[in-house]
């Protein structure tokens, strides 16, 4: 048996990371990395919107639209059992977003076990970028009168223009607008160095979790059940909006994971402006030092054993 | 040359605040600073990278003392509840005291 | 009709920019894909004079180098209408010069639309850096007794020896000592990422370019009427030359395109330590925030349609 | 051990002028500083990138007193007129005396 | 809001010995720093790039005068001799004591 | 006849550095071409390792081992006659351990000529990183009774954890547990873009070079002396090992590489922190500033005469 690379770079880095190895990546490599995948994954969502009908995909979409918009509404109160308020909202707004590598993982994992999937996900996970963000706003403000922070026209420029959103939202456009022919000189890097370079940026993952642990030992037991039991019952809710589409055991696996993915890159920006109360550390800690590798060690196979159940 | 005292306000704070602060330094009339990448610990953990809207960066602005000292009491009051931040102020000498 | 995807790049860049998007690019990104463009550039025009005898070559590149000459001498008193010595001398400099990213979309182009040119081309970019900022100094400094900063003995090591200068010589000196049989296990680099990396560049051109927005603002007539005028009136000179040297309609569009280029990289940085006393807002306004775009999303076609007239 | 006084003279210009600047202070037998990569705004507009010769630079360096106003004032009238520059002198104590 | 004086410590040295720093200031109980990345030329040559190890950083660090005083003599005993090292204190201004 | 580009590249830089040009990589570049080239070679490694019964591999490991470990032990005597202990100690580790990129250029170079060589040399490379690394500190801290600097268990983290140590062995595990199977759809990254990107890494390599001139300067006979009379003689010593291991002549010039290389990323950081006392300047110069220089252009053919002469 024989180990994906694209996982075992990860863990190079979380045992680096532990050991306390003096081995850093450039920052300056890590953003380049999110510019390029952001921009990929756009492109690809784009070409699939060229490729299909606008209108066959409208009710699809309108559909995972109100999952993003859900997800926050649903997790809310549950959180707010032993969090204040604008933490509560602020790990609502992350789980209900996603995680982009999550999501190249497991597609990287089904290309590995040759299960074909709908290649509209990866519009969808454009698609579920935002709605959380905005309903965790309005979830961290209900009820305050005076907006701790920046008035609504501020924010919203915050959501809609942050870095993630701009490069999918324009990586959509540009695949939209040239189409298969216009990207295939462009193929050599957008298509080809993807899976190669997600390699390092886990590599950088793994060094990031590591630097978390801090964070895990203090709220140990609350971040454990809140960023494994999320994954858990939320892929169960990808897996129900998966079905209502149609679709086969790749797409309900990849839904799966995009309902339990949460955002650590567009979220903990957005919430810092928007939610200034909420400790960073509470949220990044859950999405991103158990979550993300739980998703990436244990997730994406569960996942795909779901799918298989219920297909 | 003859030189003049003014006083130097170093911001040390998030990153994500940049924006922000340089619109209250428009809207003070303020016309000049410096800012610097930088790391750091403090009451809000230890600040690295700039990924996960963790990076810190560092402002120095030189004004006349009662402009800093009402400065920094803005930003202190302004941000100093939720944000990570720490705040000094130094008496420089400058020379082109038209400058600041 | 699709759209071309490296333009699209350059408006997305823009449209972030224009939008005050926090979208940024990693400042050493920027200068990697800047070492990378210029060393590409020189070593397909260092392969251009292994192919060809260089005696052959030689009358054509005496020609190119008068027409750099040519250029900063026949604008500057066109600009001295309106501006102090320093600053028409440094934009006649900018202009003289030639903008190696705008040449590479020039050629993206002929190859989307299956239009052939001279390969010799790139050899003329390469050539043509340099002349036009020693001529733009001497119009600098011409009459002027005490110089202003620095001697010529500095200045000459500034202009010859500028990171642009030493790349694109370094790369046609590799190109041409290699040949097409040793640079050939390094296109994986240097041919087949050529082009997808321009995407990045053009990217953050567009936001470097949405950034000159406040200056337009300013000075914007007499830089819009320079901006666009100059290489409209230029590109007619490149075409001429290039009927002297017998091209076809490609290189016809590829010499107008040279000589309506403005310089953004090696010309600011050589004229700010040469002609201290030029606004390098100024220059930098023209070339960058007018003229680079207007070739780019008007100028490239227009002069091939200019070329097909003459041809 | 024992602290001396001595003045730290801070410079913020525009990168370019690195090399000229180094020049100088080998010249004037200076022996040490630092460098950092800045950015900024004032009255030149905004120093962001390194590209087109855009970005800035902050030097600090450590002298006696009289060195440092010197220094400052050469360079202010050498560079002053053409150039993005800010300078200012702060009063500092070191350790090793001999070091500066 | 008032003013109150503390010591800042700036420290410019390798950046080989962060680590080692950063141990001692928690052993020391110090709460919080500044780190920017820095280049620059001293005795022991001139520091570039992180490469060779050879790359410089400037720590920043405000603590009451005693405790500043004290750091500055331990790490210079410590770290002066084999590494590059140059040290200095400035007074400053802070407005929430309670954080230094 | 032509000329090997990525001796060109560093002489490009050498040269741009010499002549004080203002070409300058940014630091990000070059420690992300470090991480992706230590990587490189590190997975090639462990590709070699689960090609072969690692019982077949084990006899040369031991002897492999055993060379690295004997190096620092037979050069240091030499250097004592005119060094102090740490120096002399720091410098013997220098040549103990090896330069990647050196060896990456003798590959290219078997490559080029078309002479086969035995693929497991990139596992004795890994292996020989460290050896001499602990050898070096142990001569360094004899008969010293108050350790000057770190403990002896800081030390040895700090040696085992360096951020080469790392990346080499990391990539040597991701490279043996993922198979070739498992590496493949990383081969456009890891593979395809070894080469070309060296050229990147040695034209800074030039500029770095050219940086040391000043320090070749003021000591230079003895590190003249140091720096090609150490590789050329430790040259015949991997001659010697490979020899013993019966291999061919492309192998026998690798060995000598090995053995004649010096190290200048691990050792390096390694000894700042071990062996504080010696001066950087002096194990840089010689194996950075004369070393590196003469084993790419004259090393690398010299040896493969030997090999020849040999075989
Ligand atoms: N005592 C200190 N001296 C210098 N810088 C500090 C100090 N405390 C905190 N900082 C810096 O200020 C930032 C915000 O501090 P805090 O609000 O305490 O988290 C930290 O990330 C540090 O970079
Ligand atoms: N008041 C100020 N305080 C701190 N830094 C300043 C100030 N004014 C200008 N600077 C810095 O000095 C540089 C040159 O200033 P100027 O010559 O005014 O353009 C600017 O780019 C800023 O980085
Ligand atoms: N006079 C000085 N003023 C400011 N910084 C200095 C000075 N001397 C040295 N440095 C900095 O301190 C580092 C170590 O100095 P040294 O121990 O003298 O090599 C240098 O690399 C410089 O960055
Ligand atoms: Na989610
Ligand atoms: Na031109
Ligand atoms: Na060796």
């Amino acid at each position: 048996m024989s180990f994906d690379p694209v996982v075992l770079f990860f863990l190079l880095g979380l045992a680096a990371g532990v050991a306390k190895s003096d081995l850093k990546l450039p920052a300056a490599l890590y953003d380049t990395l999110s510019v390029f995948l952001l921009l990929c994954i756009g492109i690809k969502g784009g070409l699939e919107l060229a490729k299909q009908p606008i209108l066959t995909l409208l009710p699809q979409a309108m559909l995972v639209l109100a999952m993003g918009a859900a997800i926050p509404l649903l997790i809310y109160p549950l959180l707010r059992w032993r969090l204040p308020q604008v933490d509560a909202a602020s790990i609502a707004a992350h789980y209900g977003s996603v995680s982009v590598v999550t999501y190249a993982v497991g597609v990287a994992y089904l290309s590995r076990i040759g299960e074909a999937f709908e290649s509209q996900t990866t519009l969808f996970l454009v698609l579920l970028e935002m709605p959380a963000l905005i309903i965790g706003v309005i979830l961290a403000r209900r009820g305050s009168r005076s907006a701790p922070g920046h008035g609504w026209g501020k924010l919203l420029h915050e959501v809609l223009l942050g870095k993630s959103m701009v490069l999918l939202l324009g990586g959509l456009a540009i695949g939209a607008l040239a189409g298969p022919e216009g990207i295939k000189p462009l193929d050599r890097l957008y298509v080809d160095l993807f899976k190669p370079t997600l390699t390092l940026f886990l590599l950088e993952m793994g060094l990031v979790v590591a630097g978390k642990i801090g964070i895990l030992r203090r709220e140990g037991l609350f971040l454990l059940v809140a960023g494994i039991g999320l994954p858990l019952a939320l892929s169960w809710l990808g897996i129900g909006v998966g079905l209502m589409l149609g679709m086969s055991t790749g797409g309900l696996t990849l839904m799966a994971l995009l309902a339990a993915s949460a955002s650590y890159i567009a979220a903990p920006a957005a919430m810092r402006m928007a939610v200034p109360g909420a400790d960073p550390a509470l949220s990044l800690g859950a999405a991103l030092g158990i979550t993300f590798p739980f998703n990436l060690l244990v997730g994406i196979p569960l996942y795909h054993q779901f799918a298989l159940a219920v297909a | 040359m003859t030189f003049h005292t003014r006083t130097l306000l170093t911001i040390v704070t998030e990153s994500a605040l940049e924006n922000d602060l340089v619109d209250l330094f428009h809207l003070q009339g303020l016309r000049g600073w410096t800012i610097v990448e930088a790391r750091g610990k403090g009451e809000h953990g230890e600040k690295r990278a700039s990924f996960d809207a963790n990076g810190n960066i560092q402002i120095e602005l030189i004004a006349d003392t009662a402009a800093a000292e009402q400065l920094a009491t803005t930003i202190a009051e302004r941000f100093g509840r939720h944000y990570a931040l720490v705040q000094w102020l130094t008496d420089v000498r400058v020379l082109r005291a038209e400058k600041f």
